[in-house]
C-alpha cells in the first residue's frame, strides 16, 4: 500500500517535471500544471508518511532494474518517513505558493525549467531519505546538489548569483566526493558487492577503531558542510538569497536536514557503537554553529541573507541534540537519549514548518516591494495586512515565544542539556552546561534579531516608495502561509500530536518506547525520564491567558466604559515625524556590534563634509561593514595557493617541439635504466 | 477543589495587588535615605487609577501592535503570578510549565514590548528596544544558569517542587553553588527589573533610559497597564528570589493559618529585598551602557561557577 | 569474412566519397556509410555475444569482447561525427572558410581513419595493428591540419613527429616480443598473432618481455596521450574540426588503450600483473595529476576538453592498473563513457565556435541565451564529464575507486585518494571556467539560434547514450564488459 | 657451417659498427646534405645485412624486403629529401640547440645507457644478437636524440628515419625480420609518413617562411 503511494508521488513528480518542458507557448499554463502536480505528488508521500508512522512500519522498495552492477532499492523505514512527512509537507506548500510566487517570472524567463528542475529538486529530495544503498544515495543526493545548483543560479545574469552558486556546488561537490570516500572505507570492510546500507549496519560498528574514526570526520564534514555548519556553512547565505524564494523556502526549510538524515543514519546506524567524544564533538559543533549563526544574522540588513544565517544557528540547535543523544547513547542512557532525539526531530520539524513560513513572507514583500533590504522597508503592516500578522507568526514561534511551537522544542532542547549532568564525566557535564548557556544567549539573540526584522520592516512608516507603494500579494500566497502558520500554532499547543509521531523513529532508532513515560493527555510530564520532574501543558496555558486576558478586559471596561482613542503623530522633540527619523536596522544592532566586536570586526568610517567656515556639518556618509573573518583568513589563502601552483606548473608547456620530444626521451630513458632491469 | 479557585485569587490578589505598593516603598524609601519627604508610598496606585480613567492618545503612525502590546504584557506576567509559587507551595498553574516557561513569557512580554517602541516610529522608542534587547539578551544566560543550578539542586525544573525540596531539607540551601546562584539571579533580577546601576526608572533622559524608553509613547490605560506589569515583574523575580533561596514559613497545603503566616513572613521578606534594591541603587551609580555586559558577564560567570561547584560538591 | 565487411564498409564509403564533389550528397553517403557501419557492428556485438571471440581469414582476424567493445566506441562515435560534420562543414562551407573540393578530402581522410582504427581493433597480428596504429596518425594528420593555416600546421607538424617517435618506439617493444615468441611457437608465420601468443605468453623470456612492455608502454602511451608523452594533444585536439577533434578524444586514444591492454595481459601473464599493472598506475596517475592544473586555469575552451582527455585516460589506465574486477570493469565501461560524452562536450565545442568564431572563453558568454539546446547540452555533459552523479562518468569513476579502496592493497588505496582529490580539484576547473561561458549575458550581440538539424541530432544522439549508461547498464553491455574482465584476467 | 655463421655474424657485426658510427656522424656534421649522403650510405649497409641475413637463413621474403629496402631506403628517400632541400634551396647549415662536442659526448652517453639496458636482456642469447641488439638500441635512440637537438624540419625527418633504421636492424638481427605482411606495412608507413612530414616542410617554409622549427611556438599554454 504505502510503496505503491511512494512509487505514484515519485512518479507524479516526474510527470510533473516533464509536463513543464512540454509547454513550449503558455508558459503560464505549463508552470500552474507542474506546480499542481507537485502538490498532488507531495499530498501522496504525505500519506505514504502517515501511514507508516501510524503504526511504526518499515517497508523496502527493491527495484529489479541493474544499475551498472547493482539493483536500485529503497527504504522507507521510521526514520524516512518522518523526513518524508517533513520534506513533502513542506514541498505541498511552498507547490501551492510558487503559484502566487512564479508570476515574477512568467514571460520574463523561462520558467519551463524552473518548473522542471523544482519538480526534480522536492522528488530528489525525497529519494535522498529512502534510498539504501551507497551508489544510489550517491546518485540522489548529488542529483539534489545540482537541481538546487541550477535553481539558485536561476537568475544568472546577476553575477552575484553566479559566484553563490560556484561556491556552492564547489563545496557540496567536496561533501560529496568526501562522502563518498566514507562510503568506499565502510565498503572496504563489507565484501559484497552490492553497496547496500544493510551491510553497513552490519559491519559498521565492528570496524576497526581508526577507520571508524576517519569515517566519523568524513561524515562530519561531508554532511557538515550541506547543514552548513561553522565554518563550513560559506555557501549557505550566498546560496540561499540568491534562489527564487519558493526555492529558498525549500532550501532553507529541509534541504539542508538531510545533513541531519545522514547523521542519524551514520552515527546511529552504521557506525554505532560510537565513543562519547564523537557526541561531544559534535555537540560542539552544534552549538559554534547555533551562537556564530544567529550572530551573523544579527547584523545582516538583507532579510534573506538573515533567514539563511538563522538557518545556520537553527540547525546547529539540532545538531546540538544530536550530539547530545549521540553522547546519552554512548553511555547507555536510552531514555534520556531518546529524549535529546526527540527535542532535535521536533525542532527539525518546527524549524521547517517556520522557516518556510518566513521565507515565504520575505518573498511576499520582496513580491510586493522588489527589495529584500529592511531598512529600504517600513510600515508594511499596513499595506500587507495579511502578510504582516502572518510574519509575526512565524517571527515569535522562531523566537521560541509561547505558545508556539518553537517553544516547545526549545523546551526539549533545554531538558536534555539539564539532564547532561547524570552523565559520569564531569567534563562533559560541564561542556553540556555551557552549550545550555550558549543556547539561552543564542534564544535572546533570535529574538533580538527577529524584533529587528519584524519591527524594522513591518512598523512604523515606509523608508522608501518601495515600501510606500506596496500591495498586498495573490491570495495563493498568504494562503499557503496560512497553513504553515495554522501548523506553528497547532504544533505549539498540542505537542503530544507531534511527540506520538517522533516515537516511532526513537523506538526504531533506539529501540526504547518513552513517549508514555513522557506524556499523559497532552501534558509533557518528565517524572519517569529522571527523579528530575517537570510539567509542561502550553495549551492550557494559553487557555489561562485568554481568560485573564478577558478578565483584564472586563475590568478595564468596568472601569472606563467609553474608553476612547485619539490618533495624534508622534512626538519628535517638536518637529513633525519623518521616516529619517526612525530606527534603522543597523542602528538597532549598533550596540551588539561593540559588545561582540572582535568576532565582527567592524569597519566603521565616518566622513564628513564641513561648510566654509566649518561649523556646520554639510553632509555625513556613515559606512560599516562587518568583516567576514572566514572567507578572509581560511578560503581566501586556500584557493589562492592552489590556484598560485598551478600557475607555476604551466610553464610545461612550452611549446617547443624539442622539450616535449625531450619529455618522451627522458621518460624511455629513466624506464629502461630503472625499471627495465 | 476550593483549593483551585482560592489560591488563584489569592495569587493574583497578592501580586497584581501589591506590586504598586512594593514600587511606593522603594520610593518612599530612597527619598527618606536623600532626606526628602518623598512622595506617599501610595503614591503609584494614585497614578493608575488616574490613568485608567483616561483616555489614550496613540500615535498615528502606529499598528494594532501597538495597542495590543499593553494587554499582552500584562496578561503574560499575570499569567507567571499564577505559576510561581508565592504564599504556598501549592501553585495553581502548576501544570501548565516551569522555569523555562517563565523566562520565555518574559520573553513574550519584552519582544512586544520592543515591537511597540519601534512602532511608534520615534528614535527614542528604538533606541529603548535596542538596549533592552542587548540588556536581557546578556541577562538571560546568566539567569536560565543560575535557575538550573538550583533546578540541579533540588532534581526539577519546577518552581513549586524546587520550593518545596528546599523547604522541606533546608540543608541543600547551605551549599555554595546556590549562593552563587543567588548573587547571579540578585544582579540578572535587578538587571531585569530595570533598576540603578543597568538602567534608571527615574528618568527620560534618552542617555540613560532604557526601559522607560520604551513606554515613552504610551498613554491612558495603555500607560497604566504598562507600568502596572512593570512593577508586577519586579515583585515577581522578587518573589521568585524569595520563595527560592528563603522558603522557610512558606505554607505547604492550604491551612489558613499557614497561609497568614507565609503572608507575614512574605511580606517581611519583599520588604527586605525591597529594602536591599534601595540600598544598592544609592550606593551605584547608574553604568555606562557598554559596561552593562560587564557586570552581567560576571554574573554570568557567577552562575557557571555555581553549576560547576555543583558537580564539585556532589 | 564478416569481420572484414566491417572493414570494407568505411572504405567503400571513403573511395566514393573522394569522387562526389557535391557537398550536400557526399554528407549523405558518409553518415549512411558509418550509420550501416554502426549496425553492422551491433550485429557483430551479438556473434561476440555468444561465440565470446571469432577468429577469421585464417587467422589474420581476432575479435573478441575487448576489441568489439572498441569498435562499438568507434562505429558509435564515428556516426555521431558524420552527423556533426555534415552540419558543421555546411556551416564552414557556407561562411567560405573551406571549399567543397577540400570536403572530398575531408570525408576520404574521415572514413580512411575510421578504417584504420577499426583495423587496430580487429587484427590478431601484433604487427599489422602496429601498422594500422601509424596509419592512423598518417590518416589525421591532414585533418589536424585542415584549415592550414600556421597554427594548424605547427598543431600537425607537432602531431606527426611526436606520434611518429613514439609508435617507432613501441615497435622496438614488438620486435623483441616476436623474438621471444619465436623460441616458443614452432609456427613462425603467426608469431606475433595475439591468438597463439595469448596461450603461450608465459614461456616467454621475462626481462624481455618487461622491456618489450616499456617501450609498448611508452610508444603507445604517446599515442594514448598519457602523460608525459600527452604534449602534442592538447594542440592537435584544439586545431583540428571539431567533429575531428571528438574522434580524436573519443575513440582514437582508447584505440591505443587497446593496443596498451592487449600488452598488458601478455606482459602479465608472463612476468606476473605486479608489474605493468604499477606501471599503468603510476602512468595513469601521473596523467591526472598533469592535467589538473591546465584545467584549472585555462583560457581556450577547445583545450581544456583536451585536458581533460588526459585526465581520463589516466583513469583509464589507473583503473586497469589497480586491477581488481570493479576496477577492470569500471576501466573499461569508462572508455565508452568518456567516448561517449567527451564527443559530445566537443560537439557543443564546435557549435561555439561556429557562433562566436573564437575559442577564447572571455569572449564568449551566456550560450544558454544564443544556443538553447547546445548550452543546455554542455551543462549536462560538463556535469558527465566531470564524473558527477547521477551521469554516467559517475558510475565507472565510481566502480573503480570502490575496486582501489577494497583492494586492501595500501598502495593502491592511496592512489585512490589522491585521485578522489584530483578529480574534485577537476570538477572545480571544469564549473568554474565552463558554466562562466554556459550563464551570464552575451557581450556582444549574436543571433539566437542552433548551427543545423544535423548537428543538433548529432548530440542528441550522443546525449542518449550518456543518460542511458548513467541509469542503467544493458545486459549486452555488461556480458561484454565482464567477458572483457576475463580476458584481462587471462581467463581462457 | 659453424665456419659461415661466424664469418656472416663478423660482417654483420661490423656493418653493424658501421651504422652506428654513421649515425654519430649525424649528429657529427652540421650540412644537410651530408646528412642526407650519411643516411642513405647508413640504409645501404642495411640493406647488405639484410641481404647477408637472407642469403644465409634462406629465408625467401627476406630478399623481397633486401629489395624493397634498397630502392626505398637508399634511392627514393634520400632522392626526395634532396628534392626538397633543393626546393627550397636551404644554403646555411642547420644549428642545433646545444653545440657539438657536448652532443657528442651526450650520444656516447645514449650508447652506453643502450647497452646497459639491453645486457641483461641478451645475455642468453649466443647468436650475433649479442651485439647488434644493443646497437640497434642505440641506432634507435640516437636517431631520437638527433630530432631532440635539431632544430631543422628535415633534420628531424632524419632523426626519424635513422630511428627506424635502427628498428630494421633490430629486426633483422633478432629474429631474421618480421613476417612479410609487417615489413610491408612497414615500408608503406614510412614512405607515407616521409611524403606527408615532406608535405608539411613545403607548407611550414611558406607560411613561416623558415625550416627552424623552434619557431613553432603559437601553441603553448
Amino acid at each position: 500500500m504505502a510503496e505503491h503511494l511512494f512509487v505514484i508521488s515519485v512518479l507524479l513528480y516526474a510527470t510533473g517535471a516533464l509536463l513543464a518542458l512540454c509547454f513550449f507557448k503558455w508558459q503560464k499554463a505549463g508552470n500552474f500544471i507542474s506546480l499542481v502536480f507537485a502538490a498532488i505528488a507531495s499530498c501522496f508521500s504525505i500519506t505514504t508518511a502517515v501511514i507508516l508512522l501510524s503504526n511504526g512500519a518499515t517497508v523496502r522498495l527493491n527495484f529489479s532494474l541493474y544499475h551498472a552492477i547493482i539493483k536500485y532499492n529503497f527504504l522507507l523505514d521510521p526514520v524516512s518517513s518522518y523526513f518524508i512527512l517533513a520534506i513533502s509537507s513542506i514541498s505541498f506548500v511552498a507547490a501551492i505558493y510558487s503559484i502566487g510566487y512564479t508570476r515574477l517570472y512568467i514571460n520574463k524567463r523561462d520558467t519551463r525549467f524552473l518548473g522542471f528542475l523544482y519538480n526534480l529538486f522536492l522528488v530528489s529530495m525525497l529519494l535522498v531519505v529512502t534510498a539504501n544503498n551507497a551508489l544510489v544515495f550517491m546518485i540522489v543526493w548529488e542529483l539534489m546538489t545540482i537541481v538546487s545548483f541550477f535553481l539558485v543560479i536561476y537568475e544568472h545574469e546577476n553575477p552575484a548569483n553566479m559566484k553563490a552558486g560556484f561556491i556552492y556546488i564547489i563545496m557540496a561537490h567536496i561533501g560529496s566526493a568526501l562522502l563518498a570516500v566514507a562510503f568506499f572505507i565502510m565498503f572496504a570492510h563489507v565484501g559484497t558487492w552490492d553497496f547496500g546500507f544493510d551491510d553497513f549496519r552490519k559491519v559498521g560498528g565492528r570496524m576497526p577503531e581508526v577507520y571508524k574514526n576517519v569515517v566519523f570526520f568524513l561524515v562530519i564534514i561531508g554532511f557538515g558542510i550541506k547543514a552548513g555548519i561553522f565554518p563550513l556553512h560559506l555557501w549557505l547565505p550566498m546560496a540561499h538569497p540568491a534562489a527564487p524564494t519558493n526555492v529558498s523556502m525549500v532550501m532553507s526549510g529541509v534541504m539542508i536536514k538531510t545533513a541531519i538524515y545522514g547523521f542519524i543514519r551514520f552515527y546511529f546506524e552504521f557506525l554505532s557503537p560510537c565513543p562519547p567524544w564523537w557526541g561531544v564533538v559534535i555537540l560542539i559543533i552544534g552549538a559554534t554553529s547555533a551562537l556564530l549563526g544567529i550572530l551573523y544574522a544579527l547584523v545582516e540588513k538583507d532579510i534573506k541573507t538573515l533567514l539563511a544565517y538563522s538557518s545556520i544557528e537553527n540547525n546547529g540547535l539540532i545538531i546540538i541534540c544530536i550530539g547530545l543523544s549521540m553522547i546519552f547513547k554512548s553511555y547507555n542512557l536510552i531514555a534520556l537519549s531518546s529524549l535529546a532525539m526527540i527535542a532535535g526531530l521536533y525542532h527539525l520539524v518546527n524549524h521547517a514548518v517556520f522557516k518556510s513560513l518566513l521565507f515565504g513572507c520575505a518573498g511576499n514583500v520582496y513580491y510586493a516591494t522588489h527589495t529584500k533590504n529592511i531598512d529600504d522597508l517600513g510600515g508594511l503592516i499596513k499595506r500587507m495586512q495579511i502578510t504582516a500578522p502572518l510574519f509575526l507568526v512565524g517571527v515569535l514561534s522562531i523566537s521560541a515565544i509561547p505558545p508556539l511551537n518553537g517553544f516547545v522544542s526549545e523546551w526539549f532542547v533545554f531538558q536534555s542539556l539539564l539532564n547532561g549532568f547524570t552523565m559520569p564525566s564531569v567534563i562533559i557535564k560541564i561542556i553540556t552546561i555551557i552549550c545550555g548557556a550558549v543556547v539561552a544567549l543564542t534564544g535572546a539573540l533570535v529574538a533580538t534579531c527577529f524584533v529587528k526584522a519584524f519591527g524594522i520592516s513591518f512598523l512604523a512608516m515606509p523608508r522608501t516608495e518601495h515600501a510606500k507603494h506596496a500591495k498586498e500579494v495573490p491570495v495563493v500566497m498568504y494562503v499557503s502561509m496560512g497553513l504553515l502558520a495554522v501548523l506553528c500554532v497547532f504544533m505549539g499547543l498540542f505537542p503530544a500530536k507531534i511527540m506520538m509521531t517522533v516515537n516511532h523513529v526513537n523506538t526504531h532508532v533506539l529501540g526504547i518506547d518513552i513517549v508514555n513515560s513522557l506524556t499523559s493527555y497532552d501534558w509533557l510530564q518528565m517524572k519517569i525520564v529522571r527523579t528530575n520532574f517537570t510539567q509542561l501543558s502550553p495549551k492550557s496555558a494559553f487557555v489561562f491567558g485568554l481568560i485573564l486576558l478577558g478578565i483584564t478586559f472586563g475590568a478595564l471596561t468596568l472601569i472606563r466604559p467609553g474608553f476612547a482613542r485619539k490618533f495624534y503623530e508622534t512626538w519628535t522633540c517638536g518637529r513633525s515625524p519623518e521616516p529619517r527619523l526612525e530606527y534603522t536596522a543597523t542602528a538597532f544592532t549598533r550596540p551588539f556590534k561593540t559588545v561582540f566586536a572582535n568576532l565582527y570586526r567592524p569597519q566603521r568610517e565616518v566622513s564628513m563634509v564641513y561648510t566654509v567656515p566649518k561649523f556646520f556639518v554639510k553632509s555625513i556618509s556613515y559606512v560599516s561593514e562587518v568583516s567576514p573573518i572566514f572567507e578572509k583568513y581560511f578560503y581566501g589563502p586556500v584557493s589562492q595557493f592552489v590556484l598560485d601552483i598551478s600557475n607555476k606548473v604551466r610553464w610545461v608547456h612550452t611549446g617547443s617541439i624539442h622539450i616535449y620530444l625531450t619529455y618522451i626521451f627522458i621518460t624511455l630513458i629513466i624506464l629502461i635504466i630503472f625499471v627495465g632491469k | 477543589m476550593t483549593s483551585n479557585i482560592i489560591l488563584p485569587i489569592l495569587q493574583l490578589i497578592v501580586i497584581v495587588g501589591f506590586s504598586p505598593l512594593v514600587k511606593g516603598f522603594i520610593n518612599k524609601i530612597e527619598a527618606r535615605l536623600q532626606s526628602r519627604r518623598g512622595a506617599s508610598i501610595f503614591q503609584p496606585y494614585y497614578n493608575l487609577v488616574k490613568l485608567l480613567q483616561k483616555d489614550a492618545v496613540v500615535s498615528e503612525t502606529s499598528s494594532w501592535i501597538f495597542r495590543a502590546t499593553p494587554y499582552v504584557t500584562f496578561v503574560s506576567i499575570l499569567i507567571i503570578s499564577l505559576i510561581v509559587p508565592v504564599l504556598s507551595v501549592k501553585v495553581p498553574l502548576n501544570f501548565t510549565g516551569d522555569i523555562i516557561l517563565i523566562i520565555y513569557l518574559f520573553a513574550l512580554a519584552r519582544f512586544f514590548l520592543v515591537l511597540s517602541s519601534l512602532d511608534t516610529g520615534s528614535a527614542f522608542g528604538g533606541m529603548g528596544g535596542s538596549r533592552e534587547m542587548m540588556v536581557s539578551s546578556m541577562a538571560e544566560p546568566a539567569m536560565i544558569l543560575s535557575l538550573f543550578a538550583v533546578a540541579l539542586t533540588a532534581d526539577s525544573t519546577n518552581l513549586s517542587n524546587i520550593t518545596n525540596t528546599l523547604l522541606n531539607d533546608s540543608i541543600l540551601l547551605l551549599n555554595p553553588s546556590l549562593l552563587l546562584a543567588f548573587a547571579a539571579l540578585g544582579v540578572v533580577i535587578i538587571a531585569e527589573a530595570g533598576r540603578i546601576p543597568v538602567d534608571n526608572p527615574y528618568t527620560h533622559l534618552e542617555l540613560t533610559m532604557i526601559h522607560e524608553g520604551m513606554l515613552l509613547e504610551f498613554s491612558g490605560r495603555y500607560l497604566a497597564l504598562a507600568e502596572w506589569a512593570s512593577s508586577m515583574k519586579l515583585l515577581v523575580l522578587l518573589t521568585i528570589l524569595v520563595n527560592i533561596f528563603l522558603p522557610w514559613g512558606i505554607a505547604d497545603g492550604l491551612a489558613f493559618s499557614g497561609l497568614i503566616i507565609a503572608f507575614a513572613l512574605y511580606v517581611v521578606k519583599i520588604g527586605f529585598f525591597a529594602f536591599v534594591i534601595v540600598i544598592v541603587e544609592m550606593s551605584f551609580a547608574k553604568l555606562r551602557l557598554f559596561r552593562i555586559p560587564n557586570l552581567l558577564g560576571t554574573a554570568f560567570i557567577l552562575s557557571i561557577l555555581a553549576i560547576i561547584s555543583l558537580y564539585v560538591v556532589r | 569474412m564478416i569481420i572484414l565487411f566491417l572493414l570494407i564498409i568505411p572504405v567503400v564509403t571513403a573511395s566514393i566519397c573522394v569522387f562526389i564533389k557535391k557537398h550536400h550528397v557526399s554528407k549523405y553517403i558518409s553518415i549512411a556509410g558509418s550509420f550501416i557501419a554502426l549496425i553492422y557492428n551491433i550485429y557483430l556485438n551479438y556473434n561476440i555475444y555468444t561465440y565470446h571471440s571469432i577468429l577469421g581469414f585464417n587467422n589474420f582476424f581476432y575479435v573478441d569482447a575487448l576489441s568489439i567493445l572498441t569498435t562499438q566506441i568507434v562505429t558509435i562515435v564515428a556516426f555521431a561525427a558524420a552527423l556533426y560534420s555534415a552540419g558543421y562543414m555546411e556551416a564552414e562551407l557556407h561562411d567560405g572558410v573551406i571549399s567543397e573540393k577540400k570536403l572530398q578530402w575531408y570525408y576520404f581522410l574521415f572514413h580512411m581513419f575510421i578504417f584504420t582504427m577499426l583495423l587496430v581493433c580487429v587484427i590478431n597480428n601484433l604487427g599489422v595493428m602496429w601498422v594500422a596504429i601509424e596509419g592512423t596518425t598518417l590518416a589525421t594528420t591532414f585533418l589536424v591540419g585542415f584549415y592550414n593555416k600556421k597554427q594548424h600546421q605547427e598543431a600537425a607538424w607537432k602531431y606527426i613527429i611526436l606520434c611518429s617517435v613514439g609508435i617507432t618506439l613501441a615497435l622496438f617493444g614488438i620486435i623483441l616480443t616476436y623474438h621471444s615468441a619465436k623460441g616458443v611457437l614452432e609456427e613462425v608465420g603467426y608469431a606475433l598473432n595475439w591468438s597463439d601468443l595469448r596461450a603461450v605468453a608465459d614461456k616467454f623470456e621475462p626481462h624481455l618481455m618487461k622491456l618489450a612492455f616499456l617501450f609498448v608502454l611508452v610508444g603507445y602511451g604517446t599515442k594514448a596521450g598519457l602523460a608525459p608523452m600527452h604534449t602534442w594533444l592538447p594542440d592537435a585536439h584544439s586545431q583540428a574540426p571539431s567533429p575531428i577533434s571528438a574522434l580524436f578524444s573519443g575513440v582514437l586514444i582508447n584505440c591505443s588503450m587497446y593496443g596498451i591492454i592487449r600488452y598488458h595481459i601478455l606482459t602479465s601473464k608472463c612476468v606476473g600483473s605486479e608489474y605493468s599493472c604499477t606501471l599503468l598506475m603510476i602512468f595513469g596517475l601521473v596523467s591526472v595529476i598533469v592535467s589538473i592544473p591546465f584545467i584549472l586555469i585555462q583560457k581556450d575552451y577547445k583545450r581544456l576538453l583536451a585536458f581533460s582527455s588526459v585526465e581520463h585516460i589516466g583513469f583509464v589506465a589507473l583503473g586497469i592498473g589497480f586491477g581488481g574486477m570493479y576496477s577492470v570493469y569500471g576501466a573499461v565501461l569508462h572508455t565508452f563513457n568518456h567516448a561517449v560524452a567527451k564527443a559530445l562536450l566537443f560537439f557543443c565545442a564546435g557549435n561555439i565556435f561556429l557562433k562566436y568564431k573564437t575559442t577564447e572563453m572571455e569572449n564568449v558568454k551566456g550560450i544558454i541565451k544564443t544556443l538553447p539546446v547546445t548550452g543546455t547540452i554542455l551543462a549536462i555533459g560538463v556535469l558527465a564529464i566531470t564524473g558527477t552523479p547521477p551521469f554516467n562518468i559517475f558510475v565507472s569513476e565510481f566502480l573503480v575507486l570502490a575496486g582501489g579502496f577494497a583492494s586492501g592493497n595500501p598502495f593502491i588505496i592511496t592512489f585512490s585518494s589522491v585521485l578522489i582529490v584530483c578529480i574534485t580539484l577537476i570538477f572545480i576547473g571544469f564549473i568554474y571556467n565552463m558554466y562562466r561561458m554556459i550563464f551570464g549575458t552575451p557581450t556582444m550581440d549574436i543571433p539566437k539560434g542552433e548551427t543545423s538539424k544535423f548537428t543538433t541530432a548529432a548530440m542528441l544522439f550522443l546525449l542518449f547514450f550518456v543518460m542511458i549508461i548513467s541509469f542503467y547498464v544493458p545486459p549486452l553491455l555488461r556480458e561484454v564488459l565482464r567477458d572483457i574482465y576475463d580476458i584481462i584476467r587471462n581467463v581462457q | 657451417m659453424t665456419q659461415q655463421i661466424i664469418v656472416n655474424s663478423r660482417a654483420i657485426d661490423i656493418l653493424a659498427v658501421l651504422m652506428l658510427i654513421t649515425t654519430i656522424i649525424l649528429i657529427g656534421t652540421s650540412r644537410l646534405k651530408t646528412c642526407i649522403w650519411v643516411y642513405a650510405f647508413r640504409s645501404f649497409a642495411l640493406t647488405l645485412v639484410s641481404g647477408l641475413i637472407a642469403s644465409f637463413s634462406g629465408i625467401h621474403h627476406i630478399y623481397i624486403t633486401t629489395a624493397i629496402s634498397l630502392a626505398l631506403k637508399v634511392i627514393v628517400i634520400p632522392g626526395f629529401l634532396f628534392h626538397i632541400v633543393r626546393k627550397i634551396n636551404i644554403k646555411k647549415g642547420q644549428e642545433s640547440l646545444i653545440n657539438y662536442t657536448f652532443s657528442l659526448l651526450l650520444a656516447c652517453g645514449i650508447i652506453l645507457i643502450a647497452f646497459y639496458s639491453t645486457q641483461n636482456v641478451i645475455q642468453f642469447e649466443n647468436t650475433f644478437m649479442r651485439h647488434c641488439l644493443p646497437i640497434a638500441l642505440s641506432i634507435t635512440l640516437l636517431g631520437f636524440f638527433v630530432m631532440i637537438i635539431r632544430k631543422q624540419a628535415i633534420a628531424q625527418i632524419l632523426g626519424l628515419i635513422t630511428m627506424e633504421d635502427g628498428m630494421f636492424f633490430a629486426a633483422l638481427s633478432t629474429s631474421y625480420g618480421m613476417p612479410l605482411i609487417v615489413e610491408l606495412g612497414l615500408f608503406f608507413d614510412i614512405m607515407v609518413s616521409v611524403i606527408i612530414m615532406g608535405i608539411y616542410v613545403y607548407r611550414i617554409k611558406e607560411s613561416f617562411n623558415t625550416l627552424d622549427t623552434d619557431f613553432l611556438k603559437e601553441l603553448k599554454e
